[in-house]
């Protein structure tokens, strides 16, 4: 493992690299296209066995549906409009329990087009039961590339891992990226039980009927939920072997111990609310904040949990629901569905398409939320 | 975990013969075992005729009757009327 | 039973063309393949769970995609270092024509090692007859019904070979049921060639068309016989017709085999005829 | 509410049957509800379609578990399918048939050459109207001229007329 | 308007094709075939002027969208893996505020590949800024198609009515169908006040960068919250016109006055879940039905208002969210985020792919509901 | 200023070549046209929040549904009675022939009267120049770098000329902008004829293919006097030469105008010279 | 309620003259106003040749340098060498 | 921790100048980050690029509004963009230029001819890596050797020593 100060994707190119995926297959997009143009570069040097340019992003996904099934390594990356197309294969991949791995470039949702950054891209498709792991920055992102094959391949379920388009992706910063050999010792070759081979023909993608239709449907629920203790065991055991941990690996705090005011939120962000409640806390204000890393599954125990003891929270999502609740507000409110007492939650969108949520935009907020009364803004 | 899938062979449970309602009968003694009822049988359920013996050696063609669903090529399609169709028994 | 490759018990209509097309693309180029299908009537009779008529590994996404899928398994055989299993994909014309177009083109250009069959039953069948742009023109079809104004399908059939064939992949072949033995012979000729190679294959459908099961065979030689189905066969880039019907029969006589053209006018009979005509023209 | 289920082959045309059925009962100011076994069932298979007849609105949507009748219009099916499966205490079987069946667990079946009939009118034997026929007879619950006016509605000219002739027939047979 | 006994799909494209629209594209998908086929064959016949048959449902929704914006009333149905397919287009149309409506056959989404009926096809849009309107039946689907075009051009964004797959698109019943002179007098022609008119020429679809985008998507959210307004006026002035109503436009409660414990569903299944109630209602249990009708713009308000005098509610949604909690359960837990009281609420997912739920299911659903305490269940 | 129907302050590169074909195909078209737009650089460049460019009727969706949308305005306009205005696409290759090729072959199948105009920079460049599968063999773009292994592109151009012709729509053509007339020409020629027409531009792009802004025209020529893009019209069927280079240039001459091009070796360069070669031999 | 759009001529505002480092200078007397220049510049920035006059009646080529980004098209396209880039001042 | 913000031309290499620079401050153990302005901006239009120094981990992900440092590659931008937006009070301005200019707002301007610089050894009138050299003679926040050392990590062989000659001289011409 070697210091770089490069690009975050292509840091996390090389992190996917290292993985030794069979396929990989992109279609560029911005904010994800450099992370395609690292693998296409490690392609072009032989590093990775086969790398296909498809047509469009529905190709792309469904081309290592078809590899993963094939019983091969599979990786694509993309964004925005890209996962939007593949929407109907990203249901089908956890159903049919093919354990892909996507890079995320968070970006916005058309229309209005638009390049920058936010997660809607990713969070419409968080009832598919795909495992979505959203990270602070490229260093998690790197950590977290082996750790999405290794869940992957132990729950059979796909994992997409969510990177801010831009502010991670685009970003040159000093990473420490795991080598090969390394993080073979980590990561098993993939082997499944059941797959695409002559010797041993099985029909895959059936179409099933009423009578079982919603029994593999349940059955992905409860993997899917009870994944949270893979995701953390993954995470502890990579921490153990690399000495790099991100919380417990589902959410992480900050200064949460005596927090009464806790901002909930993930992704690059919370980094600036790290500064933020720094600031505050200096000025003697009881701030904390609660970072979602597993937002699929959806840790709501650990969530009820550390802000059981909160007055108020607020809720920064860079993602909505146009004349709803927001999704991520919906998860945290969620989590308190059976407990007795809860804090007063309040809702905040921002850093929509771009928008930048800065450090004194994140005091602002914890400053409203200290007030303790109830709000749904927009930031 | 259940990964769906389906095992090979397992259609066999479906017995489509319940399907027909006309049934082809096979007239083994007008049978020149050509195999080409065999061929093209859409349910591929008649048999027999090994293709890859001589004329001589081959069996005449036979239905499984548990399968076939009735349609008649193999009675369009025989070129010495060893098949004929008749109305499922009620 | 013994082992097969296509076993009885599917749930197909009885007469399916397709079904007599599917067997003998698994049993020609099985056992060692994987079959790639797109959603269709060949993907729900084969496969309605826990069941498969399957004797060859199988795998179907959806009905866009089986282009793409199969592009992800070649190059994942490839990289496992499997340089002898055939990656076949079986759509229908609506998976193939229309929706799955993109990425057929897609594969195509990419020229990924896949042998795709298409069988043409000429409309979406399993969603119950309605219209593709393999329908041929004046075919009544639930989304193409004859009223009062629009009389039937109101486009010629779209020209999948030749537009398969401007891709300059190495192999394309039309066939139909009614000439088994050259389908078998198209198909192992282009499972003997690397690269994409393509064959459509004429499949009537009983219900769809109005036709009785028995006749499956002759209509899929009618078709031949009156001109409006060409046998071709294009080899790098070398058309050649590979099947020549002596005197071409009038369109008229396959028209009366099927429902779906009874209400076919005189006058449509013979603009489609004189269509079928000038296609022949070119054939010298 | 009275709950039917038509037993037929994909292709006979048992939803029709059981959509005429709920036509003509409409037509005598019944509620009325009649759809398919939601399959994918081909050509040949062994379908199934339903109809539900009341004189109180009818709310739910929801498959017929318990039949109070049900009409077979191929009488091959009988070895195939449990056709009787659910039958309501007391329900009726009505069947196509030439011979003399008894349908398990039917309190009364009757049975009627349909076939027969059908090819004498039709040419043909499709049967899924002129059971209908038979179902008026001996149920009582729909109209013979409601279910001919939605037969004639359905069917245009010639092609209604010999429907109409074939139900008709049929109804009369089992009238006696 | 007369009394029809015709398959639900075919008096619902009846419908539609009364409210005149210039423009239908359409791809086939079961359970909404019969919808297209029956416009189909209107075009046929010369009542509708253009009919696309488009290669598949990208092009569909991509077909109304571009015809909207050329000032046409347009309109497409579809299902399930078609509504999947459209998703990048979804957002888009939101987005670019095309006043489209489509029809929707609910389905299942695969895998396994399944035709059935199950919410999670419009479910999975909720975020997008679309107006969802679940019909108990075919009559309301029918009353709803030009309350949707209405409620559409008013508020200046797409409305999808949701209808179930098969139970309501493929059952008989004896339906009032408005006639075009009728509708002609409730839904005015649609005249947009920008279009593409080469007389007077703008630009539409742009892109917006990061200091506009956000802006856009909060003016969406804002009139779809608002638009719960519109949606009950329409259906009101439906109602005055047309005679039928259903519940208060929003949502409908049955049995609710003096219901301590409440159902909470849509769709078609509430039909069952009346017959239920009144069972129990028979055996002197208090227990009642809220269904609600629009589901996005949610009705959080009439909800929690609706429920604010039940022991404990149960949801009971034929969606889910693989591996969280279940989407319609996350809007009613929502819809108290701020009250200080609230009954026990718990989720049952079931009736997915066509699993049947019935009135006997229902019962048991209520008795379980009735017995007070949280739960969450698969059914 | 006065009234323009493509207005000056658009964001692209100096000396962009698309730029230049966009311009003309609004003021020749323009201004009776809806112009629909795919994602791309004409978009980003023209359309930026509260600006456009554009000074006839403008409306992009998405990447790939052009096809779509001019077909959903076309029959809009049909449905309201209006038989004069012109619904023009104006896309990338990217958006041409591989994102929306399945949109494309739709609207050609149903003949949509629609003039699809097709600039083609030969990767994918609004994203930072990606491979297309119009890219040339051997370019270097940023998913087909040179390596260790694979240098460049490793497919040749998709034909797509060809492709669309196969589809039997009235009119097909290739144009470049180093020839603005003959691309005036064409567009007029097209915008006369009902149904589906077709025009592919060469469009060369300054910083994608590493040339200097001024050059375009050059390169723009250069490419058709090589022989690498021939000028072709497909009227009905009949494929004509629009310009015959009297004397080709050897291919290499075109190659040094640009960097994307600069790992090409001598035995690469001769592999396109026998490719170009072979091309022309048809032609007689 | 905001129905994204932009306006006819917006695009004014965006002064890409700023763009330049190179400069076209237009020389009136070698000027043939053939329109060449005109007719290929990128940003339609030339005007003055008024191509449906008659050559004697046309004004001279001139450039918009508000918006000119000095990419030198027109400077190669002239025949006439009437247009001369020179580095734009600093 | 220090921020910098470099003003350039699409196509100039700002962006390589802001990476090369946070490559070099990484050298001698900084933190650093550095960044594009998030745009679509094409070749000639302006752009910006970004660099973070700190000797504590950088943690925020946001634009730099009020930088320390701002470095203009090419002095007609002087005209069309303010270069000294949001420009810290006591901040720096580097501008490559042949004339003597004053960025207002900045507590010093420093100016070095790098076009001409960079003609010389590279042939051509890329100044990127040369203006990192006037940047460190000015800032002393980068060793001279770690930028050489990144530079010619990025470009091989000749053209890497010729960047490495450009940039020293800038660095000499500024040191004095
Ligand atoms: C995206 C999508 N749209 C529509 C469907 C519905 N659908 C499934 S199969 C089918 C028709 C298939 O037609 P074809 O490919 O010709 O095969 P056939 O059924 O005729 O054998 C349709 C429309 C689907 N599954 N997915
Ligand atoms: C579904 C989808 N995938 C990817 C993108 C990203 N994208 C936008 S434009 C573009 C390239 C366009 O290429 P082309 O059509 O050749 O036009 P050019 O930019 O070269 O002018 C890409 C990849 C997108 N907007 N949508
Ligand atoms: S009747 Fe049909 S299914 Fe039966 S054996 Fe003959 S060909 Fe096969
Ligand atoms: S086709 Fe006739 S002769 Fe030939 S094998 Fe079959 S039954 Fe025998
Ligand atoms: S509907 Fe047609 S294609 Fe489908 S199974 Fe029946 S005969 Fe075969
Ligand atoms: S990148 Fe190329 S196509 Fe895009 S604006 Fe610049 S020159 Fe034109
Ligand atoms: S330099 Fe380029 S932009 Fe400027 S006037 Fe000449 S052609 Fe137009
Ligand atoms: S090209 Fe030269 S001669 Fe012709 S109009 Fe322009 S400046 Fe004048
Ligand atoms: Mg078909
Ligand atoms: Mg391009």
């Amino acid at each position: 493992m070697v210091k770089k100060t490069v690009e975050g994707s292509f840091a996390i190119a090389e992190a996917i690299k290292n993985c030794e995926p069979d396929v990989v297959a992109c279609y560029p997009i911005t904010s994800s296209s450099h992370i395609a143009e690292g693998l296409a570069q490690f392609y072009a040097d032989g590093e990775i066995k086969e790398y296909i340019r498809t047509e469009q992003e529905f190709s792309s996904i469904s081309a290592i549906v078809g590899a993963s099934a094939a019983g091969s390594r599979a990786v694509s990356a993309t964004s925005s409009q890209g996962l939007a197309l593949m929407h109907e294969v990203v249901y089908a991949a956890a159903g049919m329990r093919v354990p892909i791995v996507m890079a995320i470039g968070n970006r916005a949702l058309s229309a209005p087009l638009n390049i920058w950054d936010d997660w809607q891209d990713s969070i419409a498709e968080r009832d598919s039961g795909w495992i979505q792991i959203y990270c602070e920055n490229a260093q998690e992102a790197i950590d977290t590339a082996p750790q999405a094959f290794k869940i992957a391949e132990k729950v059979m379920l796909p994992v997409m891992f969510c990177i801010d388009g831009f502010y991670i992706t685009h970003s040159v910063e000093t990473f420490e990226v795991p080598g090969m050999e390394e993080i073979r010792k980590f990561l098993p070759k993939f082997n499944p039980k059941l797959k695409l081979d002559p010797k041993n023909p099985v029909s895959l993608g059936v179409y099933a009927m009423p009578t079982h239709y919603q029994m593999f449907r349940e059955d992905v629920h409860r993997d899917a939920a009870a994944s949270l203790k893979v995701v953390k065991q993954v995470h502890d055991q990579y921490g153990k072997t690399f000495g790099r941990t991100y919380g417990d690996g589902l959410v992480e705090g900050y200064k949460l111990k005596d927090a009464r005011f806790i901002l909930v939120s993930m992704a690059s962000v919370c980094g600036n609310i790290k500064e933020a409640v720094d600031a505050l806390r200096q000025k003697g204000m009881k701030v904390g904040l609660l970072r979602i890393r597993s937002y699929r599954p959806f840790p709501y125990g650990q969530v009820a949990k550390a802000l059981a003891k909160a007055k108020a929270v607020a809720v920064l999502e860079k993602s909505y629901n146009l004349g709803g609740k927001h999704p991520l507000y919906s998860d945290v409110i969620g989590s308190f569905v059976d407990e007795k007492k809860r804090p007063v939650i309040s809702s905040i969108v921002g850093g929509l398409g771009g928008k930048d949520v800065t450090v004194r935009d994140c005091e602002g907020m914890l400053k409203k939320l200290a007030k303790g009364k109830h709000f749904e803004v927009w930031w | 975990m259940i990964i769906p899938h389906a095992k090979v062979g397992s259609s066999l449970k479906n017995k489509t013969g319940g399907w027909r309602s006309q049934k082809p009968i096979f007239n083994p003694e007008l049978c020149k075992k050509c195999g080409l009822c065999q061929l093209h049988c859409p349910e591929n359920c008649i048999s027999g005729v090994e293709m890859d013996k001589k004329v001589e050696e081959r069996s005449v063609a036979k239905t499984d009757y548990d399968f076939c669903k009735g349609c008649g090529i193999c009675a369009k399609v025989c070129p010495f009327g060893a098949i004929k169709m008749v109305e499922e028994e009620k | 039973m013994a082992k097969k490759l296509f076993y009885p018990g599917h749930t197909g209509c009885a007469g399916c063309g397709m079904a007599i097309i599917f067997r003998h693309v698994v049993e020609t180029l099985g056992p060692d393949m994987i079959l790639v299908n797109a959603t269709s009537c060949s993907e729900i009779i084969s496969t309605p769970y826990p069941r498969t008529c399957l004797g060859v590994p199988y795998i179907h996404v959806t009905f866009e995609n089986a282009a793409s899928v199969a592009s992800g398994i070649v190059r994942a055989l490839k990289a496992q270092g499997n340089t002898h299993t055939k990656v076949v994909i079986f759509a229908g014309d609506g998976g193939t024509y229309d929706i799955g177009f993109g990425a057929v083109s897609g594969m195509l250009e990419r020229n990924e090692n896949v042998l795709y069959v298409c069988y043409d039953n000429e409309a979406y069948m399993n969603t119950g007859n309605q219209r593709s742009s393999a329908t041929p023109k004046f075919a009544r079809t639930t989304t193409s019904p004859v009223g009062k104004i629009h009389p039937g399908k109101d486009m010629f059939k779209k020209p999948i070979v030749e537009i398969v064939a401007a891709h300059k992949v190495p192999y394309v072949a039309s066939a139909s049921v009614g000439y088994i033995n050259d389908l078998n012979d198209k198909l192992r000729k282009a499972a003997s060639m690397d690269g994409s190679k393509f064959i459509v294959v004429f499949s009537p459908c009983v219900p769809g068309w109005g036709e009785d099961p028995s006749v499956t065979l002759d209509v899929g030689k009618l078709v031949v016989e009156t001109g409006l189905w060409k046998m071709v066969e294009i080899v790098d880039g070398k058309r050649t017709l590979t099947y020549r019907p002596k005197e071409r029969k009038p369109v008229g006589e396959y028209f009366r085999t099927q429902k779906r053209f009874k209400h076919m006018t005189k006058e449509m009979i013979g603009e489609m005829q004189a269509h079928v005509d000038k296609e022949w023209e070119m054939e010298g | 509410m009275i709950e039917v289920r038509f037993h037929g082959r994909g292709g006979q045309g048992a939803v029709t049957a059981a959509e005429l059925l709920a036509v003509g009962a409409a037509e005598s100011g019944n509620y009325v509800q009649s759809f398919p076994f939601f399959g994918v069932e081909r050509r040949g298979a062994p379908v199934q379609a339903f109809c539900r007849i009341s004189d109180k609105e009818i709310r739910i949507h929801q498959n017929v578990y318990t039949p109070d009748y049900i009409v077979v219009l191929d009488s091959t099916l009988l070895q195939a399918v449990d056709v009787s499966a659910g039958l309501k205490k007391g329900g009726v079987a009505v069947v196509n048939t030439n011979k003399q069946v008894k349908i398990k667990g039917a309190e009364a079946t009757y049975c009627v050459d349909a076939t027969g009939i059908a090819r004498k009118h039709l040419g043909k034997p499709i049967v899924n109207t002129a059971m209908l026929g038979a179902f008026a007879a001996v149920t009582g619950l729909v109209k013979i001229d409601a279910l001919e006016k939605a037969i004639r509605h359905r069917f245009e000219g010639e092609l209604g007329e010999k429907n109409v002739a074939a139900i008709r027939e049929c109804y009369e047979v089992l009238k006696k």
